[in-house]
């Protein structure tokens, strides 16, 4: 497959602001095939809102986007902000970039099934059965066999949100944006859901991961981001920073960790 | 024949005010049923049920009569048997409203049953687990996330009712759609006067629908849209 | 009461022609308007702010006069216009507005259109933000994510609303009668009214028809939520 | 003046029930429905009723007599009484004035219009239609003077009063004009117009029956009737 | 206050289907003043649904709930559920019962200030100024000053949950109902929770915690309960069971933690 010096995220000075509440104030990040980047910081630090801006779901006021080395462009609108030049570029762009949102966003008037394939066949035109196949690939992964019909409304709150990884995997896309993927699940599946995701890695797939788990992000990743009040206060090797933080925020934050 | 544009918009403040009380009603015929149908209990599911779709199901004119013709022969043949002399009128003001709001009560209920079924169940269940009366959650919760939903059906509901008190000429009122039908008989210049009600009823639905937009702004803070 | 005139076989297949055409204008008219009303929808919510203005202006007018001036405006109004009178004999398809039925049917359709339109925006409008953004994320188009997730989802949540319409257009046919040759359900138990002078039993069969047909309608609208709404309700077995 | 009267009229028929622009009821059947009452010696009261629910209305004691140009016919006859008539107009045929009329045969194929369930339509199925004339029945006379002038229709069978004022002396009237002789066929025409009342209430019919011959006789008929019309509209 | 052998909430033998699917077979609990029990287990094994049913926002099938000493009124409907006799006591008992929901439940039209002074102004009569202290109060608690005018939808995950956690602090109930309470919140934070969730237990009052997070479940708890596929399969000490777990599903289940 791809080597691992394949570019295939480059996210330069990303800003934004929600009315005058400067939420990131220039946020940079490089991912090559292989990478898995966890991405960590205290809440309302702006996580959520840096992951949002990659595939453009918010619209930052500066910054350039490059998925699998094509850059994403931009022009500014009235208000400041910076929109897609081209929307058919940037709905092409999203196809390699698959994402579980924080609060799942899974679609309510479908069924399970019916999440995980409506992207695939309706947007990379995956012929039908074979999606379905995938479909249940993933849902046997993530322990959901015998789901397939339920509606979301109908789902435990761990169930819903292996849904939503289930329907990302289902893309096979080259970059995932993953929100707090296991917020909801129990550890017995927070591993399982590990094992998935290193194996994607071994697989030259690229990830980008919200966790507050800093186990999970020293297992996973091989580069941790630090989000601070809006800017990067540290990055580097996982578990060499979980180890010896060298910034006073991040040592201060890790000493919550219970265990 | 100036005169008989003076008479149309004597008319149309009764339109306005038939209407907008005929509204009142509606919408607690509607809050009512919506709720009853909604409540899990048999009995008030059927009674609602039975309301929304008996009432919807018969026409307007048909109901409007049989209200109020045939009420008031029910009440005066029961008068004459009983060896009376009177005879009761009901007061038409007080029966078009009713009528009317009774009939769009049953219209109303689908729209807010429509649209309480929208929001997400999680935010009433918030309210009863905080010890909140089914009341209390009815109109301190749902009422008021219910409202933006609610509005597209509850404003197409509105123009339509505001068009149907013209039913009310049928007992006796004059309200501006037949008082623009006399004039234009006594002119023979049906066109004229047709332009002119049409023309009050667009002011009349402007002035509502600016305070619909309104509203739906209030109701709408703290929803989040995503341009499509 | 003097039920058996109505069921003589005459009045009997006055009703008959009545149910015939109501039936056939409803449900023509909710095909036409609900094509039409789905595309005013869209660009009700959409970007384009021309059209936007034009269907609004569209919606506004139809929605703020009533139906029956609308009707005589097309069948009497347009009759009056020079411009269309040279035409209607032999020009398509201007020939189709010397019709009485054609002109009520478009009456009909371009009123139920600009409701339906207006309800559905509102239920677009009121689309859970995040299952768009899901949408946005998978790489959906603005017109894919329009046609595989909000339209699915509005048009589910604009059902209860639309059963209204559906039920109002029902009564709305009775208009029909003003343009010529329309016997209608009412049209019949006026025509029975003013042959027998029997109001309650002409209107009272009438109303009967007219319970039925939404009687039929409404449980058809059930069973469809029932399916259709399926993922707003607790399970079932 | 004694006891109330409450007389039902639809105003919107000029010139026998309208309204003056401020909203007074006027016309032939009002002056006549006064006239009536001052002598039977009640006060006239009038309550305005659309045309539609004029005989529901009457039968639920909303009013006791209609004087609204109500046509006496049998089958209105079965549901309520009649007087005597205090009107007779009869109706024509109208079409265009360079069309040759000598009788149904001779517009084999056009298209006549005429007002839905009036004596004018049972004449014009009753003996029209078998001759091979179309007839197309509309919900209001005016309605079929817009079609007329649309050209969808070649003519209509109406009231000569009625079309008169609301049709012939009109713009686009001009080209069109009455054919044929006066039409009184008692079978489809009725006897004329009658104060209605509901059955039962035989004094008063009395009373207002004597109380048509005494204006009649007296002459107060004729100055009503000269207030609107040029010639007698009692008929013959 | 009371001391700690007052009976603050007991539930016995809860059953409860979904369609066939029997999710609940028959689950106890007792918790005295000061007590707080931590519920564990899989996703899907029905953690959500026993602390829904205690406030009875699921019918239960069979069971019996007492609160504070008083039995719940509870009486069979056609289809086989149960409901409260009595909806006044019902609410009345609800009041005592505050509950945070695992997907937070914040009123979407209110401001977070108007969501935490809702039901103490409306459902206890507290006088408005007051209740508005008291938000104040535990807003700071939860980190949260300065966001009492946004509304839900403007807020990221972490605020929002930590909004819902005052909501409940806010009622100051004899019994909290918490359904991972702590999911959506980093490090830092979930040991601040911890730290106000003692001094809850320490002024008396009583909480059952369904949580994933082994770590606050030791810390917090004083009696722990693993349920599996819908009965208790083990419960006792929280450092006990979760060191020396005796069966088998309980030791595999931990297996996973990461840490
Ligand atoms: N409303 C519902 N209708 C049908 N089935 C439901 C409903 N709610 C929950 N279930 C089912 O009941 C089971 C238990 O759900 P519950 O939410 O109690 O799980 P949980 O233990 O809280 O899991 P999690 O840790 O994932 O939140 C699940 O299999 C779920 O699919
Ligand atoms: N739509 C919005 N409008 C206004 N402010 C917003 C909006 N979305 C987020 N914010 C604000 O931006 C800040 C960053 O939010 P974000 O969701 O990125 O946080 P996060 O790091 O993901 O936190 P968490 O760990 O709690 O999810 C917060 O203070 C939040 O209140
Ligand atoms: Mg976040
Ligand atoms: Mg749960």
């Amino acid at each position: 497959m791809t080597t691992a010096t394949t570019l295939k995220l480059q996210v330069e000075n990303i800003h934004k602001r929600f009315g005058s509440n400067e939420v990131l104030k220039g946020v940079s990040l490089t991912a090559h095939a292989g990478d898995v980047i966890s991405i960590i910081g205290s809440s309302g630090s702006g996580k959520s809102t840096f992951l949002r801006c990659i595939n453009m779901l918010e619209k930052p006021h500066q910054g350039r986007i490059n998925v699998a080395g094509e850059e994403l462009h931009l022009t500014p609108s009235a208000n400041g902000e910076l929109h897609a030049a081209n929307p058919k570029q940037l709905a092409r762009l999203r196809t390699k970039l698959a994402m579980v949102f924080q609060h799942f966003n899974l679609w309510a008037h479908m069924t399970v099934l019916q999440n995980i394939i409506e992207a695939p066949v309706h947007v990379m035109k995956v012929p039908h059965d074979q999606a379905v196949d995938t479909a249940r690939k993933y849902l046997a992964k993530v322990g959901l066999q015998g789901k397939e019909d339920a509606y979301p409304a109908h789902l435990s709150g761990g169930q819903q949100q292996r849904v939503a990884i289930a329907r990302a995997l289902a893309m096979e896309p080259e970059v995932m944006l993953f929100d707090e993927p296991t917020s909801a699940l129990d550890p017995e599946l927070v591993s399982e859901v590990l094992k998935v995701m290193k194996n994607l890695a071994l697989e030259g797939r690229t990830m980008v991961v919200v966790t507050h788990e800093m186990g999970f992000a020293r297992e996973v990743s091989n580069h941790l981001i630090f989000l601070h009040k809006g800017v990067i206060e540290e990055e580097g090797n996982p578990s060499h920073v979980l180890s010896n933080p060298k910034s006073v925020r991040l040592a201060q934050f890790l000493s919550g960790s219970l265990k | 024949m100036q005169a008989y544009f003076w008479g149309i918009l004597q008319g149309a403040v009764l339109t306005v005010g038939v209407s907008l009380l005929a509204l009142l009603v509606a919408i607690i015929f509607g809050l009512a049923g919506a709720a009853a149908k909604l409540s899990g209990k048999p009995v008030l599911v059927g009674l609602a049920t039975l309301y929304s779709t008996i009432i919807r199901g018969i026409p307007d004119l048909v109901l409007m009569l049989l209200v109020f013709y045939g009420g008031t022969i029910g009440i005066n043949t029961l008068l004459e048997k009983l060896g009376s002399e009177a005879t009761v009128d009901i007061n038409p003001f007080m029966a078009g409203v009713l009528t009317i709001g009774f009939i769009y009560g049953a219209y109303m209920t689908e729209t807010f049953r429509g649209a309480i079924l929208s929001i997400p169940k999680g935010q009433m269940e918030a309210a009863w687990a905080f010890g909140m009366s089914r009341f209390q959650t009815f109109f301190r919760i749902t009422l008021p996330q219910m409202v933006r939903y609610a509005l597209p059906g509850f404003t197409n509901n509105w123009l339509v009712l505001i068009k149907s008190t013209a039913l009310i000429s049928l007992i006796g009122l004059q309200e501006m759609t037949y008082l623009a039908k006399q004039a234009s008989a006594a002119t023979r210049s049906p066109f004229i006067f047709f332009m002119f009600t049409g023309a009050l009823f667009l002011i009349y639905t402007s002035v509502s629908l600016f305070v619909l937009k309104k509203v739906n702004a209030r109701y709408s803070l703290g929803s989040k849209r995503v341009q499509l | 009461m003097e039920w058996a005139v109505i069921f003589e076989p005459e009045n009997l297949a006055l009703f008959g022609n009545g149910i015939v055409i109501t039936l056939w204008l409803l449900f023509a008219s909710l095909a036409i308007g609900g094509i039409a009303a789905v595309i005013f929808a869209l660009i009700l919510t959409g970007p384009w702010a021309t059209l936007r203005w034009i269907v609004s202006a569209y919606t506004f007018v139809i929605r703020g006069t009533p139906l029956l001036i609308q009707v005589y405006l097309i069948y009497y109004g347009l009759g009056q216009l020079e411009w269309i009178q040279a035409r209607w004999d032999s020009i398509w398809p201007w020939t189709y507005f010397k019709e009485p039925f054609f002109c009520a049917l478009l009456a009909f359709s371009l009123n139920t259109a600009a409701y339906t339109a207006e309800m559905l925006a509102g239920a677009i409008r009121e689309t859970s933000a995040g299952e768009i953004e899901a949408a946005h994320a998978y790489g959906m188009s603005r017109f894919q994510t329009m046609l595989r997730i909000v339209l699915p989802s509005a048009m589910r949540r604009t059902l209860p609303a639309y059963s209204n319409e559906v039920v109002m257009m029902l009564h709305a046919t009775s208009l029909a009668s003003a343009v010529p040759n329309m016997l209608d359900v009412t049209s019949a138990a006026s025509r029975i009214y003013a042959t027998y002078y029997l109001p309650f039993e002409a209107y009272l069969a009438a109303a009967a028809i007219y319970l039925t047909a939404s009687f039929a309608l409404i449980g058809f609208f059930r069973f469809s939520e029932g399916r259709l709404l399926a993922y707003l309700t607790p399970q079932k077995h | 003046a004694g006891k109330d009267l409450k007389v039902a009229i639809d105003a919107t028929y000029e010139p026998f029930t309208y309204k003056t622009p401020d909203g007074k009821p006027t016309g032939f059947d009002v002056d006549i429905a006064s006239a009536i009452c001052e002598e039977i010696k009640r006060t006239c009261v009038f309550v305005e009723q659309p045309w539609d629910g004029m005989i529901p209305g009457l039968m639920a004691k909303k009013y006791d007599v209609i004087i609204s140009s109500m046509s006496i016919t049998a089958e209105r006859l079965k549901q309520v009484d009649f007087t005597d008539k205090y009107y007779n107009t009869p109706s024509r045929v109208v079409l265009k004035k360079d069309v040759k009329y000598s009788g149904p045969e001779s517009i084999k194929g056009k298209k006549i219009g005429v007002l839905k369930a009036s004596t004018q339509e049972k004449y014009a199925l009753g003996e029209l239609k078998t001759k091979g004339v179309e007839i197309v029945s509309y919900d209001a006379q005016d309605q079929v003077y817009l079609d007329i002038k649309a050209g969808r229709l070649d003519g209509t069978v109406a009231d000569i009063l009625e079309v008169g004022g609301g049709f012939l002396s009109k713009p686009g009237g001009e080209a069109y004009e009455l054919k044929g002789d006066e039409l009184h066929i008692p079978k489809y025409f009725g006897t004329g117009a009658g104060v209605a009342l509901r059955k039962g209430q035989g004094e008063l019919k009395g009373q207002i029956s004597a109380a048509i011959k005494t204006i009649r006789a007296n002459g107060k008929y004729k100055a009503i009737n000269d207030k609107y019309f040029t010639f007698d509209v009692y008929g013959k």
